[in-house]
């Protein structure tokens, strides 16, 4: 199995879940986080307080998915997320020992949905 | 305004008197948004609109059941236990001032309709993060008919503790003790959160509560000040007194907070502002400044006590009305016994200026008021159990109850929200499946 | 106060009637602000800054307009359609009452600026998170010239529909009609946000939408209650229906909510509160307590069918003051025509009291208003289209407004600023460079 | 209100003016906690609570002190320097007007009194986000015996600059400067925060900037219209001046914002609403309405230029009150010297009409104010200083006042919170070990 | 060592954090997050606009622990965040090569709290 | 490759950015989350409800890099996060299989900015 987490813009947040969905990938987490990449950087004055804000505003995912669903929720991901503007993101790929389902305590291919042949 | 208009003056109406009861009045009402400010940053984030809301709905309802019959049953004539049925529905109620006023009738109407509003509204603090919505529409509806009336008629409409002589302002009675007794039952009755006294639930945010806290005591201005309808010794008196009272219950605050745990809480400080703002509500008109910046001190303690002490206890009386209000409202009764000054208010001597029987009156009112209050409620609640659900399930609570019983959050970010009817149909894009279901 | 102003009595000034109208005027002026609150609750964090602004701009160009011509438009005698440049800069309001007045003229002044205020800040509903703010600016300085003063004259300074009999007590036509077909003709020719229909856009913070809704009710009760310019009969009914009206309004929409989604939400409750003033405002010195309660159930149904239906049309109406304020003033105008009591107003009966004439001046009202607002606002924004852009780029919109037009956010956090302008000059540590640009 | 208290009007008292002075005290006292808004939204979210809480205890240590001596050091006859002791415990402060009054001496008493309050919060904007609670507390105890009632008896208990004919309507000389150059002299003697000048230190609720900002403005309606003491062209004419100068103010600072970066900022239109306020307040009933307007925009360079060049400074007077308060203040005073207008304030002329003499008097204001705010805070707080630590550890900084000070977060999620004390006993589960400590 | 990733229910967070402790798991890092699953999806009405709502608030643990904390740290979560119903998450346990301690600058065993034997 | 985590404090997230700046580590990902370790709990009261907070505020830093990026990622996160008190955080390496640049398409080593040789 594979921990999959893709790093996208807010606006394309909804886009990319409808991607994911369509590919039937049903298991995720999101969270907000700021990112710094080629992105111009925004100057922001507060008062007499004169700032170079060099982070923006992106959208977390980490999927867990099993070997074979690997490429699809890649490739939802770049589809959802991409318009080709700097700034779109990044997708990395990491290994992934064991998955447990807490309620079942199902392990691994049994615990990640949708369940792998 | 329109031209067509008159603006001759009103016979019997004093222009000046009615200005202020009229800013009093828009103020007394802006309370209960305060209200709401100051309980629902007291909860959870996932019950926030929900508390709110409790606050808004007693807008809604009880000016509705005020203008029908609640303002008749407590100002219309009748016996010394509640008024009759005369004024209902707005009947006679128009520009004349009733007897001895000096500001419209109708303007009196509404100024007293902004108290039994807040009243309603204070209620919820007691059963918030778990009372369904509707059942709590139901509850303040009747609770508004059959019980602030009433007791607003003992006090205000010539009941039986006005004639016995009891001294009670701006509403020690209906309004703090009222809402403070009423709360007390009805935490009773509809039961503890689910993890009350297992895990720390939380006041979600600070700012409101000090926001709310200061919304209120603006309102309160006009509540007390307000009280004496005009510009009079009474009201010019309670006005002052609704300033230094609880400065000095904020003061004395800090003191024991600093006392207790070495910091001087914000939520502490917003709920001393309230506690202040009650304990000179029936004394402010009857009792010297001085004696104000006493009661200020003295109405502290035993509302620092009980809120220290409740937690502890199996009564999850949430956000500890029964403390800020009932306690403090009880304690500012019975000073009145003590400090009234009849140099200031022309009418009554307490027992520091020779007078005893005065406490008498007093204590008859800080008995009377917490058994019907209380008591009422409790039937009421108890017949709705009976009856239907009054709370939502372990998992309602779970969720909270703004997405449950509102269908909305407080705080939406719009990620993963996905339109359903919308412009453009999305059938456009394949419609999310929701697996697993 | 310095002890060398005088404080003698203005001539022909009531001390009690000014003294409401001073509040009152505050009080309107405070909505303004509530307005950017109730507003900036509405809409995606990322333009809670540029929404709110909206509002306070309108303080800023809009009471700068209305002392140099807007005020003279309005109220100085002329035609039936506008008035003239008589009070143009302020010329000739001083001290002394208008004829037939209690208050200061300079009162009268800036009460009726604080209308126009409020008005202008509502438009800006139809446009948020898109149009840019400059563009904005230069439409509002238009618009508190050209269009409210016009429709605020027809009313309120002897134009022809006041001439014609048209009743309209608090402002039907110039604020609610105004600025509701305003709305409507901007979010027409500004262009829906680039989502809009196709991902939910939706309010950041209900509190904050309930705190704004609050602040409203409160002002409204100086806009309606001040609108008497004192204390008389009309003024005094207007006051007491503002708050029965809204609570129908509340209940009845709790009512429609409810039977729509099982559901009573927040951001209807918001809403409803808006309504029933609106409702009102016109109506509010014309018909009795009774029908004032009526008014406010009445009032909801198309109001709350307009909301539910606007957003599945393409029209990106954002914040629905069309539905808010046009339509509820213009249900409000007419009924008027139905429920007026000369019993209660000392001017005109209604349908149901036996004159029907009544009804045709109202129905006029409910005509040329709505015309007026949406063409001039039609013709007056296409020009300034072809002149230049009056919303952001996609990616503005992407963006939001408070980065791309205010170089600010709402919720700062302060991670990853770095200082460019600072005490001691950052130079010891090495800038950050931008890569990849 | 209770049947028993008297309804009779007190002698020499006009209701009608009385009406507008408690509408104006309650606004005022609104100001604070508009100001604890205001400035909370201005620090970092880990310091809101205890900005918040220095508005809130100034309610609270100088309503006390106003009482037992503050009123009767500035009211009270005596030197041109400072009162007397006359009123010392509100001695002989009761209904009976002040000769030459319309307004119970009471509520005078607690109108000037919401004055010195907000003054003493004013000024904990320099030392937000290090000082410590206790010896704030400490200090405005202090600051509010010594320092503000002396520079209020200068000008408005017939102190030296009152005989000597400065101007100063509703407090350019005690409230603005004698806030704007304490604070200056506080930033000093406290210092700086620990990382000012290296990294950004950023508001954390930008939205909260522009309603406590709002709420300030609508207060300051009763600030400077009920600093005539009634319903008198004085007060009438600060009222409207109050509505035009904040909004001439405001275009102003939008113009100079777009000038300097391309962007209108809202931290910069709530600054704007604050400096256009003070700037008026000195002046407000003594320039006629055109030139209040030409004072908006002229105040608004001196203060802009400062806020923009102090942060460049090593002076951490963190939220610019010297600049906001203290140069539009003064700016202000010396204003009245040349806008003055007798036809408008029946007092004196300026020397645009005629007469330089007033010019001197402001001048003298203007210079010796300052020098007295400054100096005798300087002395105390270094005092203080001496004694013990007036501000918190780099730790505690670096956590955040509200937790060090207050034992609280302004936001709070409630993860990782373990009940201490608890209605059952937590015993059932095994308390979490503190590990490593 | 493993980094042990857990995906539970708000609600759940104070009991988990307590199996944790228990279990002598000494450092850990919470999130929050929003997660997609076989949830019921939520319908909310904002005035006229209605939408569906596919996420749910959920707290993410994130913990480094040396092989021997593996399991107990596993089934700290299991046990703490645990309601049988479906939302209750997941558990993902990740290979990690390295941990170091800023404060000391000690290294992988040495810097996972508590130091593995 | 390697996903290096950090979890640093607050205060010292912009001091960690210009550390990781200067070592010319371009793109990364932060998000604020709650840590336990070893720090000192904190008591805080509201109204009668006394509590133990046994979180406090952290950042955490998310960074793709290529391999010879990783030690000099490693310092930067231990020079800007350090203050040699308890609580100063943690650093983490995982293996990372592959990264994807949205907008390009480009993988692994092209797609973590800067490119490695
Ligand atoms: N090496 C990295 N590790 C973690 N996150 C990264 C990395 N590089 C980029 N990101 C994330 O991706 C976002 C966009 O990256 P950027 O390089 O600006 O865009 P693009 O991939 O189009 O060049 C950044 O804001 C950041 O959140
Ligand atoms: N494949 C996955 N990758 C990441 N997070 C997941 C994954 N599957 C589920 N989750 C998280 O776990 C939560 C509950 O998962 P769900 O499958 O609905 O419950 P259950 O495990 O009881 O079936 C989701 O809300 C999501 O946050
Ligand atoms: N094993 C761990 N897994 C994940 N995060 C950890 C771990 N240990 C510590 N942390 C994070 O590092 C922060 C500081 O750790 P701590 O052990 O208190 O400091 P130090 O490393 O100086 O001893 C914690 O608040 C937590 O956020």
């Amino acid at each position: 199995m594979k921990l999959v987490i893709g790093i996208v813009r807010p606006e394309k947040a909804n886009e990319v879940l409808e991607a994911l969905y369509r590919a039937e990938v049903r298991g995720l987490s999101i969270s907000r986080v700021q990112g710094h990449g080629g992105e111009l950087e925004r100057v922001e004055t507060y008062r007499g307080t004169t700032v170079r804000m060099g982070l923006s505003e992106k959208v977390r995912f980490e999927i867990a998915v099993s070997d074979e669903f690997v490429d699809r929720t890649v490739d939802a991901l770049r589809e959802g997320g991409r318009t080709g503007e700097v700034g779109d993101g990044k997708i990395m790929v990491l290994p992934l020992e064991h998955v447990v389902r807490i309620r079942t305590g199902e392990t691994d291919h049994g615990a990640v949905t949708p369940v792998g042949p | 305004m329109n031209a067509l208009t008159t603006i001759a003056a009103i016979p019997g109406v004093d222009s000046g008197d009615t200005a202020w009861v009229l800013a009093a009045t828009a103020m007394v009402m802006f309370m209960t948004i305060g209200l709401g400010v100051f309980y629902s940053g007291l909860v959870r984030a996932k019950n926030a609109l929900n508390t709110f809301m409790m606050c808004v709905a007693a807008l809604a309802v009880v000016t509705i059941s005020w203008a029908l019959v609640g303002y008749s049953l407590a100002f219309g004539d009748g016996g010394g236990f509640v008024g009759n049925f005369d004024h209902a529905f707005l009947n006679g109620v128009g520009f004349e001032p009733v007897e001895g006023q000096t500001i419209p009738h109708i303007v009196f109407f509404a100024f007293q309709g902004t108290f039994c509003i807040l009243t309603a509204a204070l209620v919820s603090g007691a059963v918030v993060e778990r009372m369904r919505f509707l059942p709590y529409l139901i509850f303040i509806a009747i609770w508004s008919v059959a019980i602030y009336p009433v007791m607003a008629h003992w006090v205000f409409g010539g009941g039986f503790l006005a004639e016995g002589g009891t001294l009670d302002f701006a509403g020690g009675v209906p309004v703090e003790m009222g809402s403070g007794f009423t709360a007390l039952a009805a935490a009773l009755v509809v039961g503890a959160r689910k993890d009350y006294g297992r895990q720390a639930l939380l006041p979600h945010n600070t700012v409101y509560i000090l926001l709310g806290a200061g919304i209120l005591w603006f309102g309160w201005f006009g509540f007390n000040g307000g009280s004496g309808l005009g510009i009079n010794e009474a009201g010019m008196l309670a006005f002052v007194n609704t300033l230094l009272t609880p400065a000095c219950c904020l003061a004395t605050w800090f003191l024991l907070d600093y006392v207790r745990g070495r910091k001087i809480t914000a939520v502490g400080a917003g709920t001393a502002i309230i506690v202040g703002c009650v304990g000179i509500t029936p004394a402010g008109a009857f009792i010297s400044p001085a004696w104000a910046m006493a009661l200020g001190v003295l109405v502290t303690f035993p509302c620092y006590a009980v809120i220290v002490w409740r937690p502890r206890t199996r009564v999850d009386e949430t956000l500890d009305v029964l403390a800020a209000h009932g306690i403090a409202g009880l304690t500012g009764i019975l000073l009145i016994g003590l400090f009234a000054q009849a140099d200031w208010n022309a009418v009554a001597d307490g027992l520091l200026y020779g007078d005893a029987a005065l406490l008498g009156d007093q204590a008859l009112a800080a008995l009377v008021a917490p058994v019907y209050a209380f008591g009422a409620t409790f039937v009421i609640l108890t017949a709705m159990k009976t009856v239907g659900a009054v709370r939502g399930s372990e998992r309602d609570e779970a969720v909270g109850l703004d997405v449950t019983d509102h269908g909305e959050e407080a705080y939406v970010t719009g990620e993963g929200a996905i339109l359903i009817a919308s412009a453009e149909p999305p059938s456009e894009r394949v419609p999310a499946p929701t697996p697993g279901s």
